[in-house]
């Protein structure tokens, strides 16, 4: 039902605007700059679409393991190692274009993404060590390793900043005003949205694909709704708990490509920006399915873009939008029953009348 | 107007970005002159906030970070009749003024003083995250202890590896217990919002601390011996002045331009005997004539004294 | 119909006289389940009142209203003659109701003692409490002879024995109204028996009884009176001396049924399965399987009797290829004359499948469907890599529906809906799902396992000529079933399971329920006990 | 290594244990019950703010910490309305918490102080000041246990104390008491308790609360003892280890004493040692602050034995589908 996710949507923002209230600012003037500096130009969409694009792969990353059953919070160190396999590959293999470097980096952020959650998917199946505690301690374990090989080791010399070298130019892959040029029109220039963005769509149509038509999808909608019954089928509880979590974590990584290799174009420290934990929220508003995670992604990259927009032009602190995702996931996520509840019962008191 | 963008610490550091502020203001109050500011929230956002501004028309735009370079350098082009002054980093740009302070002189300085202050021959230094830009805060400090007093022992503590250590003032304190416990007794603290920490744990264990970039002597008056200020609020506040006609190229703020100094004031002058001020003028002089030249920890990353 | 449903009360027991409880149009909803359709009860005190039903008839439900663990939609409740509002179980237990449920409602890793006094603590602190209870535990053990260790964890208990603690739960409360709810399905006949000796002493002293079965000779032996539910309705009330067996099928079912199976003689062939030596030693390092040897030949049906908690299961999960996670298994077992392997990815459910077993389980609902799978899902639930339902790397979902679509209708599962949840089906069509599956794949050999529970009689004929059809066909068949009766009905050989042992073998036509019994409880019907170490787990 | 900076790391530990322990208790009530909490960390936030933020406008520790527990407990109400009330998922309600209470934390404090979110530095009054124990100062020169007794065991805040104390205070109510008996036994199988005639929500909701509690408190020690006020994240991580301690403990509240010291020893080495040489090899200091996580995770493994969490523990209590 299309309508619950919404009116929890309304909630959660209602209850922000009594937030912006309360810290003395109009929730209105918020809610025009947010939607003007987003979906006002070109340009604000050029960016929101940016932000979408991350939330796309981390919000299909934490679907494909809801469905097998497993919580994987960990999308945010996924991530972050995806960052370095993304990095690695584009510094030190010598690409002859872009196309083939974005294939290439593609592949070493999934790599590296699912590798990060191989290890507590293998503890998860063997040992039976809950996901949730491991993949969280692997988000600050990554984070660890990352700033040590960026101040340590990757960082060029007399360079300040914790980050790696700029990536050659043969690995700039374009952004979508970019490709809009080319076509010959002008569309939000210098816009942060780039070709990324169909790989995502892709990976969104290939994670429907492999749920709802492959085998691999079957045994492992079968595993998260009934661990003995898969057992029953046939089906190992360890290899779907692995590899799910390899597809999960390597979703996670490729988001790198966006906002590394397609944004900063460099390795810096705090490229993921909890883009893995909005993609709880997004999976979940999407209720797991990649249309629904598609459109979710959109409105959390409004609420970014908007936000940026907000600290920008206003002088309400940047926090507010950390206060609004958490709301959102609160409502959509772990309140849902509070709106679908009482909607059922209406719509089944509808329906004895009718019948 | 000009602008000025702060780095994702936030306007409110209590040192770096703070100071930037401070000048911006006293800008404000001085000229009456208005200016646009903005926080960063994230990454993605230092280029749109810069081409933004710019697209305003507001000039200069000064922004505070070595963050900012890459994208500087990428944008600055783009917009030839805006200037641009970047701190903490230098983007060499027809229309950019770079600014860099000279961290490890104010550093030394500091060392000589703490050296002097110590009874215990022991000092430490308490470093936020575990980046580069603080490894020269330490090892300008080092050399100084050390040239004070060759055999004076420097414990040097960390307090983590992700942004939270910028924010951590439980462990500063810890960290300043420990030190205190291996007999130091003058502690150096380069952490942002751990340094709150590290201060305030000083003061309840009565040994001295020493501020960085902003004057952090009020904050315990007679506890603090005393600060290792940038003086961003200076660059700021020359950059605005300058206005559209701020002039590009490489702008390096050490102890001879007044860019770093050891904040002396009331709070901590029952603090400095007079050998102390002699040794550090001393010291300051012989920097300025380049006689002792602290080595820069970027240059190489490493530090010839430990 | 033999009793009029109009009437709420049937003539024996009249308002006025002396009612322990009274239940007026009580109605309970379950989503869009009516399981309870405005019910009336009257139940005479210091009586055993029998309520008998097909499964899913809403026995338990009425039963967990009138303990306040449900809440009626709409109905009262009078206790003595006084209406009383029974909002939670705290209030029924206060009314003077005891329940004890079909599902025991213990916790697992207490003793006895502590899930006896939890809820009936007298006070802030426990130790008076325990000791209180105690004391008490004690007397009542002696006056009704029902013996527990009171300090035992309650999981190490059999299932008699958790049982037993639930009866003691609700006397330590001084219940004297006492709900149990199809006690006997988990008890060997002579425990059985003495439940109903304990049931008898607890009416003598006036208390009242309410007990739930399906088991016609039960009601006949010691209910005074009965009620019969259909389908959310109680559709009569009778005095047990009035009545018969087959009345009160019929009743149940609302039309003539014949309890006998009829079948030919078993034409056996070559062994089919040959199971040598199997031992399996659980996770806790409990042996459940203690050497088992069984041969089944082509054309037979093997049915093994027992209590629940003896091994069957087990040994259905290992031939399945899914025994209990951390398990060890040893010994032989060869189907066709080729030998399996006990582990390893050759061992698992697919392997099994390719090896010719098919498999109804014991468990519908939590091993033989996916609840939230719709009907064409589950229809090639465990077959789904069979070449047949795949088109190259995607599975083709079309050809699957087409497959769902015949199983369904000629196993004529009601609604024919092959794009309805599995949920949503009654629990005799979830099954007959779950049996077209298996027995269209025409395997050589079938594991069955209680293919009849939650089943109601007519679905029950079904399945069991559809059984009884594929071993006419040559193939072996494996049942496993608590119901006495229906291994007697389908079995051409029947085995009895104690404690992971096979205790002994006989032929339907020379076994009677008496010598069936005593092996179950383990002892050789002419010897005594052959061994009491372990006793039954679940 | 002498027996001063064994003392040291001791009292040290003591100090970095105390917001562990106290969240690690909290959690053990909450998921005792059957109620998953990964949003410890976001109450010990807003734990700390309120605190952080009281003691700064009233001036006194005592508001400070009621402040604290308040804060805390408006959260804990939240995550029970969603996991007790509403049958949500409660992993992703304290998801939702933490990132909640890191951003309110600071827009509030920063429309109230204008400070970034920082509070102002606290002092006098309107801190925990440290108390020192009798006899203290008179047997400190006394080997081995003066030092013990005077360093390791007095001069700590109250709230250590009263950190401690709930430890045995904790395994006598869960073990002793009539509400322990029934919150182990919601935790384990809430049909049990609820055909026993006992409220299962109210049950859930008083455990979620005194989870609550304890987590205002960690918090408010945090904010106002071992520091003077609130600084933004000032929390940084500790509710995630508190989690993880409370599965090494196994869910019991002695062993939780245990497992928060391991954590809080780990912490106080790696402050006093950055590095640490052990014979040929050297633990670098990055390694040294990722150390905890490292240890968790191989906690987690099971290499100490498996852990069973309550069999009831984060699933909703559903009576009718
Ligand atoms: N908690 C529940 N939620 C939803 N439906 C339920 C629930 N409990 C029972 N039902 C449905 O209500 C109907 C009556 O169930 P109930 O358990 O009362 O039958 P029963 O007569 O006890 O059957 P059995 O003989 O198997 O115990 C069935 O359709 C059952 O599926
Ligand atoms: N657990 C459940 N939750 C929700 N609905 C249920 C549940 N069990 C059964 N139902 C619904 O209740 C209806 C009756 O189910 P029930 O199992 O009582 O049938 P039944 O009377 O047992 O019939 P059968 O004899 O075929 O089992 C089913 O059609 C199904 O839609
Ligand atoms: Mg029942
Ligand atoms: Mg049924």
């Amino acid at each position: 039902m299309i309508l619950t996710p919404l009116i929890s949507l309304a909630l959660a923002f209602a209850i922000s605007a009594v937030v912006i209230l309360a810290i003395g600012e109009s929730p209105v003037e918020a809610l025009k700059v947010m939607v003007e500096g987003a979906l006002g130009s070109s340009y604000g969409w050029g960016n929101t679409l940016y932000y979408t694009t991350n939330y796309i792969f981390t919000g299909l990353a934490v679907a494909v393991a809801y469905h097998a059953g497993l919580f994987n919070i960990g999308g945010e160190g996924q991530a972050t190692m995806g960052g370095l396999g993304v990095a690695l590959c584009c510094l030190f293999i010598p690409w002859p274009h872009w196309t083939l470097a974005l294939l290439g980096a593609a592949v070493a952020g999934a790599l590296f993404g699912a590798l990060w959650a191989l290890i507590p998917a293998w503890l998860q199946a063997k040992r039976g060590s809950h996901i949730v505690i491991t993949t969280i301690m692997f988000n600050f374990i990554a984070y660890n390793i990352l700033t040590h090989l960026l101040s340590k080791t990757l960082r060029p010399l007399g360079s300040m900043d914790p980050a790696t070298a700029n990536f050659p130019p043969a690995t700039h892959i374009p952004g979508l005003w970019q490709l809009a040029e080319m076509m010959g029109f002008a569309w939000g220039k210098h816009s942060l949205a780039n070709v990324t963005l169909f790989i995502a769509l892709l990976m969104a149509f290939l994670v429907w694909v492999l749920i709802w038509r492959t085998r691999l999808g079957y045994e492992l909608r079968a595993f998260g709704k009934s661990e003995p019954a898969a057992r029953y089928a046939g089906i190992s509880p360890v290899r779907i708990t692995i590899i799910t979590m390899l597809i999960s974590g390597g979703l996670a990584g490729m988001m790198a490509v966006n906002n590394v290799m397609g944004m900063s174009e460099r390795l810096i420290l705090n490229a993921v920006e909890g883009a893995g934990f909005f993609g709880i929220a997004v999976a979940l508003m999407g209720r797991n399915h990649p249309v629904g995670i598609v459109l979710a992604a959109l409105l959390f990259g409004f609420l970014f873009q908007g936000g940026a927009e907000l600290s920008l032009w206003t002088s309400i602190p940047r926090e507010l939008i950390a206060v609004i995702q958490g709301l959102v996931i609160l409502f959509t996520g772990a309140l849902d029953n509070m709106v679908r509840l009482p909607l059922e019962r209406l719509f089944a008191a509808r329906r004895r009348k009718e019948g | 107007d000009p602008a000025l963008i702060f780095d994702l610490g936030g306007k409110f550091d209590k040192s770096f970005n703070e100071a930037a502020y401070m000048g911006a203001e006293r800008w404000k109050a001085e000229t009456g002159g208005s200016y646009k500011e903005l926080e960063m929230q994230s990454e993605a956002q230092r280029e749109q906030a810069l081409r933004r501004l710019a697209e305003t028309g507001a000039n200069p735009i000064v922004m505070t970070g070595f963050a900012f370079a890459e994208v500087l350098k990428k944008v600055g082009p783009d917009y030839p009749d805006t200037k641009f002054a970047i701190i903490d980093a230098e983007v060499d740009l027809p229309n950019v003024q770079s600014i860099v302070f000279a961290e490890p002189e104010g550093s030394y300085l500091a060392g000589v003083l703490a050296a002097m202050a110590s009874k215990s021959g022991t000092v430490g230094f308490i470093g936020g995250m575990d980046v580069p830009l603080i490894h020269k805060f330490e090892c300008g400090y080092v050399q100084g202890v050390k040239a004070q007093n060759p055999d004076a022992k420097v414990i040097i503590n960390y307090t983590g590896t992700t942004p939270a250590a910028w924010n951590d003032p439980v462990k500063g304190g810890e960290l300043v217990k420990a030190q205190k416990s291996q007999g130091a007794d003058v502690i150096y603290a380069a952490a942002g919002g751990t340094g709150i920490g590290v201060l305030q744990t000083a003061a309840d264990e009565s040994i001295l601390s020493i501020g960085v970039d902003s004057n952090q002597n009020h904050l315990h008056p007679g506890k603090v011996l005393t600060s290792m200020v940038k003086r961003v609020d200076n660059s700021v506040f020359d950059a605005f002045t300058a206005g559209a006609d701020l002039e590009p190229g490489l702008k390096v703020m050490d102890l001879a331009s007044d860019g770093v100094a050891l904040a002396m004031d009331e709070n901590n002058q029952p603090l400095i005997t007079p050998e102390m001020q002699a040794a550090v003028d001393k010291a300051s002089a012989a920097i300025k004539a380049g006689e002792i030249k602290p080595h820069d920890y970027m240059t190489d990353n490493t530090c010839p004294v430990q | 119909m033999a009793v009029q449903p109009e009437h709420p009360t049937s003539p024996q027991i009249a308002a006025g006289q002396d009612l322990a409880i009274e239940l007026r149009g009580i109605s309970k909803a379950f989503g869009a389940v009516q399981a309870n359709k405005s019910i009336d009860l009257a139940v005479r005190r210091g009586t055993i009142h029998g309520i008998i039903g097909e499964n899913g008839a809403g026995k338990s439900t009425l039963m967990s209203i009138l303990y306040g663990f449900y809440r009626p939609d709409e109905g009262e409740i009078l206790i003595g003659g006084q209406p009383v509002a029974i909002t939670d179980s705290r209030a029924a237990i206060r009314a003077g109701i005891g329940m004890v449920f079909q599902h025991f409602k213990l916790v697992q890793n207490f003793t006895v003692l502590e899930n006896v006094i939890l809820g009936a603590e007298d006070g802030a602190l426990l130790r008076p409490s325990l000791a209180r209870a105690r004391g008490e535990l004690q007397r009542l053990a002696r006056d009704y002879e029902m013996q527990v260790d009171p300090d035992e964890i309650v999981e190490e208990l059999s299932v008699g024995h958790q049982q037993r603690v639930e009866i003691l739960k609700a006397l330590y409360r001084q219940a004297d109204i006492l709900i149990l709810d199809e006690p006997t399905g988990v008890l060997t006949p002579a425990e059985a028996d003495h439940l109903f000796r304990v049931l008898q002493g607890l009416r003598d002293e006036g208390k009242t009884i309410i007990l739930i079965t399906h088991k016609l000779r039960e009601i006949m032996k010691i209910t005074d009176n009965v009620s019969v539910m259909r389908r959310g309705e109680i559709v009569g009330t009778v005095a047990t001396a009035d009545t018969n067996p087959t009345a009160m099928a019929e009743m149940m079912v609302g039309r003539k049924v014949i309890l006998k199976v009829d079948k030919a003689p078993a034409r056996r062939g070559a062994p089919v399965l040959e199971i040598r030596g199997l031992r399996m030693v659980d996770d806790a390092g409990v042996e459940r399987l203690r050497g088992i040897d069984l041969d089944i030949r082509a054309g037979e049906i093997l049915g093994i009797a027992g209590v629940a908690g003896n091994g069957q299961s087990q040994l259905l999960e290992i031939l399945g290829g899914f025994p209990e996670v951390g398990s060890k298994l040893s010994g032989r077992i060869a189907v066709n004359g080729h030998e399996l392997p006990l582990d390893g990815r050759g061992a698992d459910g697919q392997a099994r499948r390719r090896a010719g077993i098919g498999h109804v389980p014991e468990d519908r609902q939590v091993e033989g469907l996916i609840m939230d799978f719709d009907a064409w899902e589950n229809a090639a639930f465990g077959y789904h890599d069979a070449p047949e339902y795949n088109r190259g790397l995607l599975m083709d979902n079309a050809a699957i529906r087409e497959d769902a679509r015949g199983k369904m209708a000629r196993f004529d599962v009601r609604p024919p809906d092959v794009e309805l949840a599995a949920r949503n089906f009654s629990g005799g069509n979830q099954q007959k799902i779950v049996v077209a599956r298996e027995i269209e794949r025409n395997p050589d050999l079938l594991l069955v396992g209680q293919p009849t529970r939650g089943v109601d009689i007519g679905a029950i004929e079904f399945i069991h000529k559809r059984i009884v059809e594929l071993r006419d066909a040559g193939k072996a068949v494996l049942l496993v079933s608590v119901e006495l009766d229906e291994i007697m009905a389908l079995s051409d050989r029947i085995a009895v399971m104690f404690d992971g042992r096979i205790m002994g073998e006989r032929l339907p036509e020379e076994a009677t329920t008496t010598a069936l019994g005593c092996l179950m409880a383990g002892m050789e019907p002419d010897a005594g006990p052959v061994q009491a170490a372990g006793g039954a787990r679940t | 290594m002498d027996v001063m900076t064994v003392v040291q790391i001791l009292d040290s530990t003591v100090r970095l244990m105390t917001p562990l322990l106290l969240a690690c208790l909290a959690g053990l009530y909450s998921e005792r019950s059957g109620i998953f909490d990964i949003g410890l960390e976001g109450k010990m936030l807003m734990a700390a703010f309120s605190a952080g933020a009281v003691a700064a406008l009233t001036g006194s520790a005592v508001l400070g910490l009621l402040a604290g527990i308040l804060g805390s407990l408006a959260l804990a109400l939240v995550h029970g309305l969603a996991s007790i009330t509403f049958r949500g998922n409660q992993l992703i309600s304290g998801v939702a918490i933490n990132l909640f209470a890191g951003g309110f934390t600071v827009l509030v404090g920063q429309k109230l102080f204008g400070l970034g979110g920082r509070t102002p530095p606290v002092s006098g009054n309107a801190r925990f000041s440290e108390i020192t124990l009798p006899g203290a100062t008179a047997i400190r020169d006394v080997p081995v246990i003066g030092p013990i007794y005077s360093e390791i065991i007095s001069g700590h805040s109250p709230l250590v104390y009263l950190a401690l104390l709930a430890v045995p205070l904790t395994w006598w109510v869960l073990y002793r008491t009539r509400f322990g008996l029934r919150l182990r036994a919601v935790g384990e199988n809430p049909a049990s308790v609820d055909t026993a005639g006992i409220s299962v929500t109210r049950l859930r909701y008083s455990a979620v609360m005194i989870c609550g509690v304890l987590c205002g408190i960690a918090g408010a020690y945090m904010a106002i003892s071992l520091s003077a006020g609130f600084v933004k994240d000032m929390t940084a991580g500790r509710g995630y280890i508190a989690l993880a301690a409370l599965i090494f403990a196994k869910w019991r509240p002695w062993h939780a004493l245990g497992a928060t010291f391991l954590f809080g020893l780990l912490e106080a080495i790696s402050n006093r040692f950055p590095q640490l040489h052990l014979g040929p090899i050297t633990l670098s200091e990055s390694f040294m602050l990722t150390l905890p996580y490292i240890l968790t995770v191989v906690i987690l493994a099971g290499f100490v034995g498996r852990a069973i969490p309550p069999r009831a523990g984060g699933e909703p209590y559903v009576k009718e589908r």
